[in-house]
């Protein structure tokens, strides 16, 4: 059975001036496939992300998601379309409470924002479907503490749970155990499995850490000096010679 | 032709008092990071302090030279203990504090000197005229348009080439790097508060032969610096200049062609610039 | 902290403040009922005001421009004839309306300081408007109201002549407006509008038009600004540039911090705060710039989140 | 233990300041008088001045016995120029002190907004300083009285000076705002009545500058540009000073035409200016300290310097003035009762130190008169004074009751 391609991304250029950091990268994310992308430092991978997530307007190429050409939109017209992202450096709403971290996006899906005279507290649905999301996570029994007030691998948490929220059809996870200690990354890989197979909802990450990268993705791409290296199974990148000098050898072996 | 450039003059006379006590308002934003509303008070304590100074020894030299360095001491002074505390705050806690000194600094002045109004001469060397067309201009304004750019140039010398100058860029673009690489951030802080006084009080010892002394002297000036400050670019040291000039050349000109909105040139300035370049004319993005 | 129990006690501490202040004019004198009337329409200017600025994270400059075109608007229509007061109020708050949705359209782009600048900015430009369009606003002298229209309802005819009057006028007026930006903030919106000031890139990417929703927000604080000069207007029967100028936008910036930003009551209690402390002060010394500064001083300098907000956190930690 | 301390500490301050605000219950209750100037701020120079001549004045009276035998107290407050915050000052002189007269007033713009609130307070007011011909013109009422110069007097006295020179093209420089603009239009229209053949600079030409102005330049330069032959003048306090300054360096006051000011004989502007105020310039005054020499010129010129150690400004004569006027309405009527006082102060004539006023009963504006003069150095005084001096009689420079607007009655 041939499964639809969620993102197709069709030589994909942006320059910053005269830099390039993405020269003409094509791909595509089938639904439902756990893909990574991969890379040394600088290859450009959160560029990419924030090309297709809409902060930047890319110099060449075209962006499809879910069969609509969304190449230069902004960020804001997007999500709504069921393409969310989590960030490398923990950005959430920190002085908002967890569960209300979680309810900004909800309140959005369901046409809420201007609703201005209805109390929040009476949305009901809202909140019960706040907590499933955080029970997802794991974060239900912290769902009244502020923000601000979590361990850092639970803020990482936080920052799933509003991806997650809109009940998107594309997640992309820019590097999601980025400064976890080894017991969070854990964790975290799990959380990613479970999801991708439970949620319907298919997971698109870059990572670092090429355990984790090994141990979830069903797929890789590699990127290096911003042009697509190679593209395979796990099993394949792993053996495959140009990506190891791209990494100078070392972490691949980690 | 004779009416442009007498207005031409007029323009940069004002604009360079002006860029006077904007690049000290600019600087300390730059380094600081605090948008200091008790800049036009304390442009209006170095008009004071130096006519005191002038009425003491009598000279206006010395005043012009000893009443500024008199009110940087008063500008380190509220630094170390007023401004301190809230450097890691809002910039509208710093706002409401910076307002709270202008209070305080500006009632002492009446206190002290009276609410009255009061005048200094310009010395003998720059009290005359001299013809231009069939008119006479006074040369302690030509004094002016001079005595900008040279402490302008100075400044950008003392930026540019001086370790302290360096060691203040350093800070102001990365305070926890200036620390690391052992500037004692605290110490330098104070320093270009003083210096930012300074130029704010050398403004007012400069303005002081040329406009009444009055309690009102500080209200007047710091919504301008504000602006020049604003649409040149916070923190930039040419934005300043040009912005001055721009605003000293608007409000010259807009005398002959603005009529009833000319009250409102300065704000619609600003709001074209911050809409077009919203980062202010030489804003860094 | 419970967000709930803090809303009921918010709740709670609303009604029983609008209980004491509905008895407040039997055993006050007449002055300080007047003096009570200001405070309830400076208060509802820096509830306004605090809506942009605690709420959403904009600091705006130039609050007095829409409190400025609700009172002019108001004086204006009764001085060209309109009749009915309610009708009056409403034409300042939709002159607000159109004013803020304007100004706000370009203004909600920027953020911090010049976002200040920006409303400071186009405050000026109606200050200048209303201190030079002689023909419509009396220019820089201003508009005065011989006469406040009589209210009317179910068929009674109330005068606003009397202190007292107009005080429960304005208390109704002003319990009313609170009530609403009581609920904007518990709404979805209100959430909104948080999440904007803590995270405003991250609810972008959460599909949210952030500039609409400052929008929305800048005409909801103009409109409230509008009304509460609409109010004062009435209260003191003039209209006047002063009240559009930048240093009129300065009262609620300091009322708000001098009260707390963080409660919903802070800015109200700042406008107390401030009214007592200036008819102290104004009392004792014709200097009360000089002690109104040293008070202020150690205030910014030792109490964060304003006097309120401390009183406040005081309790919470101590039960904590 | 502490605590009780504490208590008892408060119940005796409470008291203490009860005792306080009760005073001399036993002795007959002091006549209070309200003031409201501006006392802070840029302008409070004159709230100063104001509040001077006004504690003069309730000194000499308190020395004298007082009025009707009681002790005059005054109660000063702050208007800061802004009217919200005069009409709060009013108030809490009528409600909260409960004086038996109001005077003050500095701005214009400020009278203009709080007079139609005075009836309501049912407290006569006299105005001192502001000078908008409007309070005793289309918004007079019964409870507001002026004893000083207006606009329209002083102007019509500075269109008789102009009138008497050669100069026939005119033009103005003044302060942005309705004070400006409309002593330049009195100024045209009275000119145009003593001599229909003069003529004025169209409206593009002329100078308005906005009252934050410290740089007069580009203003000199548009006036001198434009070649007049006269210039009038409607600027005051801190601009007037800037404005001489920059316009002596600039060749203004050289001759090449005539020069009015309306406001330039005000003392503070002359003790600011001193010898850098030009000679030889025509300039009027709301009251002059040595228009005259009469018994009440003289004891009030001296005891103010000698106590203040300056001469008396116009304001602090008009504070100085008020509380006689008040004091003799109150003899004349026999009472403090205020609706006995307003009728008293209804066409009262009084010798004040400017000279004998006239209040008109029906506008309520005090027949005054006006006086002009050409700055003069004399070695007798620090400050330029007039010479010559022209005093132009009330009676010759106060419009018609029929003209000023004003329909009381």
């Amino acid at each position: 059975m041939a499964t639809r391609n969620i993102l197709i991304v069709e030589n994909l250029h942006h320059q910053f001036g005269k830099f390039k950091v993405l020269s003409g990268i094509s791909l595509e994310v089938p639904e439902g496939r756990l893909t990574a992308l991969i890379g040394p430092n600088g290859a450009g991978k959160t560029t990419f992300y924030n090309v297709i997530s809409g902060k930047y307007v890319p110099t060449g190429g075209k962006v499809i998601f879910d069969g609509i050409d969304i190449t230069g939109m902004p960020a804001y017209k997007i999500a709504p379309l069921g393409l969310m992202r989590s960030f490398q450096i923990t950005n959430i709403f920190l002085k908002l409470s967890v569960l209300e971290n979680v309810l900004v996006p909800l309140a959005l899906h369901y046409g809420k924002t201007f609703s201005c005279l209805t109390s929040l507290g009476k949305e009901k649905s809202l909140a019960e479907k706040a907590m499933v999301i955080l029970d997802q996570v794991g974060l239900k029994d912290r769902a009244f503490r502020p923000a601000f007030e979590l361990p850092y691998g639970d803020k990482r948490l936080v920052e799933i749970a509003i991806a997650l929220a809109r009940r998107p059809k594309l997640v992309l996870l820019d590097e999601p155990t980025a400064g976890m200690n080894p017991e969070e990354t854990e964790r975290m890989i799990l959380l990613i499995r479970n999801l991708s197979r439970e949620s319907g909802t298919t997971f698109f990450l870059t990572e670092h850490d090429m355990k984790v990268v090994f141990s979830v993705a069903q797929y890789i791409f590699v990127l290096h000096q911003g042009e697509l290296l190679a593209e395979g199974k796990p099993s394949e990148i792993r053996e495959n010679k140009a990506v190891k000098e791209a990494y100078l050898g070392g972490a691949l072996d980690a | 032709m004779e009416s442009f450039v007498v207005n031409l003059l007029n323009g940069l006379s004002w604009g360079m008092l002006l860029f006077l006590i904007s690049v000290g308002l600019t600087t300390v934003f730059g380094v600081l990071g605090v948008l200091n509303f008790a800049h036009g008070s304390l442009f209006m304590l170095g008009a004071y302090l130096s006519m005191w100074v002038m009425h003491l020894v009598p000279s206006f030299w010395a005043g012009l030279v000893l009443g500024p360095v008199l009110v940087a001491v008063i500008g380190m002074v509220i630094e170390v203990f007023f401004l301190r505390p809230v450097y890691d705050r809002d910039v509208s806690y710093q706002l409401l504090l910076t307002f709270a000194i202008l209070l305080v600094l500006d009632d002492a002045v009446r206190l002290i000197w009276g609410p009255g109004y009061h005048v200094v001469e310009a010395p003998q060397i720059l009290a005359g005229v001299f013809p231009l067309f069939n008119h006479s201009y006074p040369v302690y304004r030509l004094f002016l348009v001079c005595i900008g750019p040279v402490i302008g140039g100075g400044l950008w010398f003392f930026f540019k080439f001086t370790r302290w100058g360096k060691l203040i860029r350093a800070a102001a673009m990365d305070r926890e790097m200036a620390e690391g690489i052992g500037i004692r951030v605290p110490l330098l802080f104070t320093a270009v508060f003083g210096l930012g006084t300074w130029l704010a009080a050398l403004g007012g010892a400069l303005a002081a032969p040329h406009q009444s002394i009055g309690p009102s002297m500080g209200e007047r000036v710091i919504i301008e610096s504000f602006i020049v400050v604003v649409i040149g670019g916070l923190g930039s040291f040419p934005g300043a200049f040009i912005g001055a000039i721009v605003l000293g050349f608007l409000e010259a000109f807009g005398t002959v062609f603005a009529g009833r909105i000319q009250m409102a040139l300065p704000y619609i300035l600003l709001a074209v610039v911050l809409l077009i370049r919203p980062r202010g004319l030489f804003g860094e993005k | 902290m419970g967000r709930n129990t803090s809303v009921k006690s918010q709740f709670i501490s609303g009604v029983s403040i609008f209980g004491i202040l509905a008895l407040c004019p039997i055993f006050f004198p007449i002055y300080w009922t007047m003096i009570l009337t200001e405070i309830l329409i400076m208060g509802l200017f820096a509830m306004s005001f605090n809506l942009l600025f605690g709420y959403s994270g904009l600091l705006s400059f130039g609050q007095a421009g829409f409190f400025g075109l609700g009172a002019y608007a108001t004086t204006i229509s009764i001085l060209h004839g309109v009749k009915s007061i309610w009708l009056a109020m409403l034409i300042g708050m939709a002159a607000s309306a159109i004013g803020a949705t304007l100004i706000g359209f370009l203004c909600v782009r920027r953020d911090e300081i010049f976002f200040a600048m920006l409303t400071l900015g186009f405050g000026m430009m109606i200050y200048t408007v209303a201190h030079n369009w002689r023909e419509l606003t009396g220019g820089s002298d201003g508009l005065s109201l011989f006469m406040v229209p009589p209210i009317h309802f179910f068929g009674l005819e109330v005068s606003l002549e009397p202190p007292r009057a107009m005080y429960y006028f304005s208390l109704i007026i002003v319990a009313a407006a609170v009530y609403i930006l009581w609920r904007v903030i518990r709404s979805p919106f209100g959430l909104m509008l948080m999440a904007s000031r803590e995270n405003k890139d991250r609810l972008y990417f959460v599909g949210a038009n952030v500039k609409n929703i400052r929008l929305f927000a800048f005409v909801i604080a103009g409109v409230m600004a509008g009304l509460s000069g609409a109010l004062f207007s009435l209260f003191n029967h003039m209209a006047a540039p002063s009240f559009v100028h930048w240093s009129f936008s300065a009262r609620p910036v300091l009322m708000t911090i001098l009260g707390g930003s963080e409660i919903f009551f802070g800015p109200a209690c700042g406008a107390a705060i401030f009214f007592v402390l200036e008819q102290l002060v104004t009392s004792i010394t014709e200097n009360w710039m000089i002690v109104l500064g040293a008070i202020l001083i150690p205030v910014v300098i030792f109490t964060p989140k304003g006097i309120l907000g401390t009183v406040v956190s005081w309790f919470t930690d101590n039960k904590a | 233990m502490k605590r009780s301390q504490l208590f008892s500490r408060t119940i005796l301050a409470v008291l203490l300041c009860l005792v306080m605000c009760m005073p001399a219950i036993a002795a007959e209750k002091p006549i209070k008088l309200g003031f409201v100037y501006i006392m802070s701020g840029p302008f409070s120079t004159y709230g100063q001045f104001a509040k001077q001549g006004a504690q003069l004045a309730i000194d000499e009276i308190n020395a004298s016995g007082g009025i009707l035998g009681r002790k005059v107290e005054g109660y000063f407050e702050d208007s800061t120029g802004k009217p919200d915050v005069a009409a709060r000052a009013l108030k809490k002189l009528v409600y909260q002190v409960g004086v038996d007269c109001l005077i003050g007033l500095d701005s214009s713009g400020v009278a203009k907004t709080v007079v139609p609130l005075i009836p309501q307070m049912k407290t006569p007011l006299i105005i001192t300083h502001a000078a908008t011909p409007d309070v005793t013109g289309n918004i007079c009422n019964d409870y507001v009285f002026r004893i000083s110069l207006n606009l329209a007097q002083n102007v019509k006295a500075a269109a008789k000076v102009a009138s008497e020179s050669k100069a026939n093209l005119w033009t103005t420089i003044g302060p942005d705002y309705a004070f400006g603009h409309q002593s330049w239009e009195y100024f045209q229209k009275y000119l145009k009545e003593l001599k229909p053949g003069v003529k004025f600079m169209p409206k593009d030409k002329v100078a308005f500058s906005p009252i934050k102005t410290t740089d007069f330049s580009s203003y000199i330069t548009k006036i001198m540009q434009s070649k007049p032959e006269g210039v009038f003048i409607s600027l005051w306090g801190g601009n007037l000073i800037d404005f001489v300054r920059q316009a002596d360096q600039m060749g203004f006051f050289k001759g090449d035409f005539d020069v009015l000011m309306s406001l330039g004989a005000a003392t503070e502007v002359l003790y600011a200016l001193k010898d850098k105020m030009p000679v030889g310039i025509w300039v009027g005054t709301r009251y002059w300290f040595l228009s005259n020499n009469s018994p009440v010129n003289v004891k009030f010129r001296t005891a103010y310097h000698k106590r203040f150690g300056q001469y008396p400004s116009y304001n602090a004569h008009g504070a100085y003035g008020a509380v006689y006027t008040y004091k003799a309405a109150v003899e004349k009527a026999k009472s403090v009762d205020k609706k006995a006082v307003i009728k008293a102060l209804e066409g009262l004539s009084i010798e004040l130190p400017v000279g004998k006023i006239t209040i008109r009963a029906v506008d309520h504006q005090a027949v005054t008169d006006a006086c002009w003069g050409k700055t003069a150095a004399d070695p007798a005084y620090p400050i330029r004074i007039l010479k010559p001096m022209r005093i132009f009689p009330g009676k010759e420079i106060t419009r018609p009751v029929e003209q000023t607007g004003c329909k009381r009655k």
